[in-house]
């Protein structure tokens, strides 16, 4: 099994969502996160003063998946939140060793 | 000895103008909690900018050619309003040739003063109608005619009587202004609204509605609070005189039927929304109060205060029908104020009748059909030509990221929202 | 010329009525804000719904049969507040008789009016001392009996001036209500309390004590604030009577002395909780401030601005004893209201002798003891009786989830809070 | 009869100063508002500690020393502000002796009440631009001497017609105080500034100035609202009578003049910042407004419409030059208070020979030059004499962590922010 | 060592937390986030209008853990978090190589 | 490649985050969380009753790093993180399989 955490446009969550509905991940876990990569913030003028905005908001996905799944899932997450503009995240994949669902106690595969 | 009398009834009178038009600048607080509750966090620096600013905007306005437009009275820039060294003694010679039979009289000042506040209210209802996507500087341009032009033209016609264009006299009952001010400012809202569209995401392609909730509801009932305080100016200010006991007790009368009506739309509005939807629903209670309090403007002082209690709840099913109707229509209005002042505005025109023997549902209806037509026609003319200049509406990339950052640059709640920092 | 001195005195004294019945309405903002910064954020939508509710069937229910429950006047439905056609030529020839001597007149609706808010305040104490954990319509329910019956009869043996339940008068004193409104309003909410238990995670089981903090302190301080605006239009008004050189002055010292009481229960209050947890705890002061008020409100007009600072120094402080006492006792009350209104209203009521000297001890421990037996024990009976049709409190799941998703299904803080979107 | 007139008008001047300084204390909730909006989230609370204590501390003060230091009358601890049973005997006399001419007439105890709210404003300008880093019980400290002795005395110069130290006359004019109250309260604000330093993290080591944001803007904007509000109390009770043509005019001109000028602050800072920064300021409209208010305030009765638009709009510009400028001389103000009330205070000074023939410009800048000279020293002296007793800055960790935490113990806004649970 | 995420209902928190202590288990990180499963979310009506919940609220806790413990902190979090509703959420493992303590600079296990 | 997680005290994140830019990581991901260790919460007065902070706020930094730049992250980290009281925080490696950049699609070093 993989763990997929792909960081993303905050406005692209639903698209993604939905895409990754269709190949039959039906589970995720969303965290709002701020980022700092290549796309620069910007400085805004608050009474006068200077205001730099380094980070920026995005949201983290995480995603376990069985492992045949993982290049399906790569490519509609990419179909999805690709803007074609900087920033539009990266998606980072770990080994995932065990899952268990804490309700019925299932592991593996079953579990997720 | 009389003339002591009649220095206390004019100081008396000046004073209930001016503590009625304070109360109804309040009002304007009232409009911008209510929209700043009622609108997401991202928009709600923007529409708060929009409030204060048309509020100073109107006031401009009014001073500078609306008074003179309207009641022909105070000149261009005020200039006839200071009254000046003859003041006491003008004042004390006409009322003596009146025999002190306690005419109205108080101070031009505080005329203006009671009267200025309205137009801020007529203006503050079209910015909820068009919040979360139209453009700061389109919206305070549109303010400035319709505050400089549209309302005082309308308000000469009537509560002016002046004829209209010059044509025919209105022969039309609207205490306060259920039509002169709230529908007045619903039809300029509409045009708006129109022309604009609806914001982003809100009717689905498949014809769902889908609700955009507020950001902070305390806020937009605290609003919504300040609202039916401030009406108690709008209203018992409007009967215009204090100082003698049937005028006393007509202001009496007037504070308690526009309480009794604003209780009675609150009630109406929950118990239908419970009915319909199965839930009590806050935003529609207040909707529900200030639809209330609209329906009674037309006429607060001659309805019994059942009456008014039982207008009230009418005005306030009413509201949450027209609500859920115009969505269907898909007339996007974040805070309702079409529903509110414009439907109810009307209904509240058309109780007049039943209550007030001098009023007749024809009189009503062209009065109606007059303000209508001209004001969202003018409006309509204008938002058209700032489309054409300048466009009204924000890009959609700024609609996304919201007003704030694009027309303000500055968060509203940088601290409580996830936006970066 | 009489006549107009007359009408004069007339529009003041109706229109100082309005004013201050308008200054008690804004009270009801004050409650609602206070209450809703109080609680945690899942129950904010519906502790506004409650405040906004109540007060709109208070207004309803008391012009229905309240009123006339309580002062035998105006007719049920109020049918007889209108005045009619011979209103002036009555009002003229009633005072002719008196020889203008300068009774107290004024327009009977603005009475109403006036009377109809001190209703709302009593039933907005009890709101703040059952949220977090009662059901919307079961406490709806409660309002209309609180305001249409229970707190009507025992208004009709004091301020009303009848016998209780025709058996005997009460010798009693209380101006404005420390009493008759706030401890009435807080007996009614310690039998809501008693019957509802605590929120849950208030008390461990191990005998601690735990702190829910309130989720949004800058509004409850505005709530404050507005309460104190409001209070000098509760005990001014209560002079009822402002034309002439006596009664005006009555009135300034009721407005320095309000003032003077609630500074004082703010610095007696801050003090106190700094001495007591080593901090500025900010709720305890707002507490304070309101302590102060509550206790100069049975006779603001006697003391000393020196000993109406005092009065309301030692009110805070006794309220922050009041406070964490009930906490010991496991009496749950997230706003402090038994405390603020009950135990210091209570306190008010003694206090009246040290300076009026038309009061006892004993006149005052009897009407406080009618008082709080009547309105407890009817609440209780209300109480239980809603419980066995409807239950009261919600279910332990929706407390959990908070009320508002259960009894509105609507957030306040949608973007503010963590709760899935 | 004439005693009669006499008593209405007395009644009438009363509840006119009673109406205003009601006015006025709402103000105090605007301070702490605008105030409250205007900082982090994690110093809310103590801003609103602050600000509800001052106010309690200022009528105490007031009471104990204060009016009678500055006016004379009253005496220490108000005990001579009863009237007693004589109080409607003495009235009437002294008004026959005067021959019913009309002059100023009202209960004392309503003065106080008028006066004590002044001193709570100049007060409540110090919290704000001390804010975020002031020991709480050492800005109650200062509240006690600065409401106690250093604005009474300066107060007793102008308003209360005494000699400067015995020494000499001031001979200048300041209507409701754009000197003896706002700069003032900017003076001593600046003092504590200067000794208390800045905000860490306000100015970068390279000379660069960051911006702060403020974490509630519609609680700011609300705030300004209320200020906007209770000046038509601050300035229109100012006038000090009613009762007659001339005066009660003069009240009028009073709300309409104020109501202008901060209009035309409002759109005058809205333009200027949008040519400055390219973008519209929000909070920077909002000083705006407030500035045009605080210029008026020394001369609201003579200008006309016209010119107190104009004026007002000078002010709303010359606030954000102000701002900036402050900012570039790293006097750290979160709030603007200095630039709003005192640059803009001085400049409302100088601004009255424009429309008031007995005002001289020499005049008008010695009695500016001694208000700011003693209470700037004198303040100086206060907060250097607290630095060395007690300390007047939080720890650089409270300060990180935030007052909020280190001195209150409590969060503002404990689910919105992310502070661990 | 391992590197524990589980995904709970929020009021289960304090729960699983002193369940943890009483295994020496004496730092969690926690996260709040938002969930997609089976669990579904509802839909609402406000103003009339509808307003679907699809992200239910949950908390994720990272415990960083020796590899010994982890059969009994797995244990003791499916104890505690357990409620037998759908939606009480998962236990995800991954491989932990490596944990150091800032202020002291240990590492390994000693740093957990 | 290396997924390096850190979690520090909030003030510290500006001159971590500067520390990392020094040598040449230019991505982060940042999330508000709040810890649970050592570093004990404390108790607090609110109208006379107790009021438990257990939870402390921390923030966790999110980077993905080439593997031969590991050691030198973890030394500018613990340099800038460092204030030598207890909470400081702590720093997790775990194995980094995959990286895609969204936009472009590039993956291993140089998505990253
Ligand atoms: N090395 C990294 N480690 C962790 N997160 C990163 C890293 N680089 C980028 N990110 C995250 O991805 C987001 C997008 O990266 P950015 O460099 O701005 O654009 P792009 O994805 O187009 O390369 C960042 O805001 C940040 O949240
Ligand atoms: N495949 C997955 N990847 C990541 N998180 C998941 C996954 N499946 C479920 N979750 C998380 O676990 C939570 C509970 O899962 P759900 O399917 O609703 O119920 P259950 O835990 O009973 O299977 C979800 O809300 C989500 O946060
Ligand atoms: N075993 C652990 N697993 C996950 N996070 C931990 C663990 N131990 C500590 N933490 C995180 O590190 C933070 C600091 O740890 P703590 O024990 O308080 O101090 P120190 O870092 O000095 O050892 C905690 O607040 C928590 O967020």
């Amino acid at each position: 099994m993989k763990m997929v955490t792909a960081i993303i446009k905050p406005f692209k969550l639903d698209d993604v969502r939905e895409a990754l509905s269709e190949i039959g991940v039906n589970g995720v876990t969303v965290t709002e996160v701020k980022g700092f990569g290549r796309q620069k913030g910007h400085t805004e003028l608050y009474r006068g003063a200077e205001y730099t905005i380094d980070f920026l908001p995005k949201v983290k996905l995480e995603i376990a998946i069985a492992a045949d799944l993982l290049d399906r899932a790569i490519e509609v997450i990419r179909g999805a939140a690709n803007s074609d503009k900087i920033g539009d995240g990266k998606i980072f994949v770990t080994d995932l060793e065990e899952v268990i669902r804490i309700r019925t106690g299932e592991s593996g595969r079953e579990a997720i | 000895m009389e003339n002591q009398i009649f220095e206390l009834q004019y100081a008396m009178d000046t004073f209930y103008f001016l503590v009625s038009g304070a109360l109804v600048m309040w009002m304007a607080a009232g409009f911008a909690m209510l929209e700043a509750g009622l609108v997401r966090s991202k928009n709600t620096t923007e529409i708060l900018t929009k409030n204060v600013a048309l509020y100073a905007i109107a006031c401009v306005m009014y001073m500078v050619m609306g008074y003179q437009l309207m009641y022909g009275s105070g000149g261009f820039l005020l200039n006839g309003i200071m009254g000046g060294d003859t003041l006491v003694a003008d004042a004390l010679k006409s009322s003596a040739e009146n025999g002190f039979n306690g005419d109205s009289v108080y101070s031009g000042a505080s005329d203006f003063f009671f009267q200025v506040v309205f137009v801020a209210t007529a203006m503050s209802i079209v910015s909820g109608a068009v919040a979360e996507r139209m453009k700061l500087w389109a919206f305070l341009a549109f303010a400035v005619v319709m505050t400089g032009v549209i309302y005082p033209l309308e308000g000469s016609w009537t509560w002016g009587g002046k004829e209209v264009f010059g044509l025919f006299a209105l022969n039309f009952s609207d205490f306060a202004g259920s039509g002169i001010v709230h529908m007045a400012g619903a039809a300029a809202a509409l045009a708006g609204v129109l022309l604009l569209g609806a914001r982003k995401g809100k009717y689905g392609k498949d014809g769902s509605v889908r609700a955009i909730p507020g950001a902070n509801l305390p806020m937009a009932t605290l609003g919504t609070y300040i609202l039916w305080m401030g009406w108690f100016g709008f209203n018992g200010g409007s009967v215009l005189k204090l100082g003698d006991i049937a005028s006393a007790h007509s202001v009496a009368m007037v504070f308690l039927n526009t309480n009794a009506a604003a209780a009675g739309g609150a009630v109406g509005a929950l118990f239908i929304a419970r009915m319909l939807f199965g839930k009590a629903d806050l935003t529609m209670m207040l909707n529900g109060a200030l639809a209330g309090l609209v329906a009674i403007t037309a006429e607060p002082s001659t309805p019994t205060p059942l009456q008014a209690t039982l207008f009230g709840m009418v005005a306030g099913i009413l509201v949450v029908f027209s609500i859920t109707t115009l969505d269907k229509m898909r007339i996007d209005d974040p805070v309702g104020a079409i529903s509110v002042h414009g439907v109810v505005g009307f209904f509240g025109l058309m109780l007049v009748p039943l209550t007030n023997t001098g009023a007749t549902l024809m009189g009503q209806l062209v009065g109606a059909g007059v303000i209508f037509g001209w004001v969202f026609g003018a409006s309509l003319v204008t938002w058209t030509i700032i489309k054409m200049l300048m466009g009204i509406r924000i890009s959609e990339e700024d609609e996304a990221a919201g007003a704030d950052y694009a027309e303000c640059g500055m968060e509203a709640y940088p601290e409580f929202t996830n936006t970066g920092k």
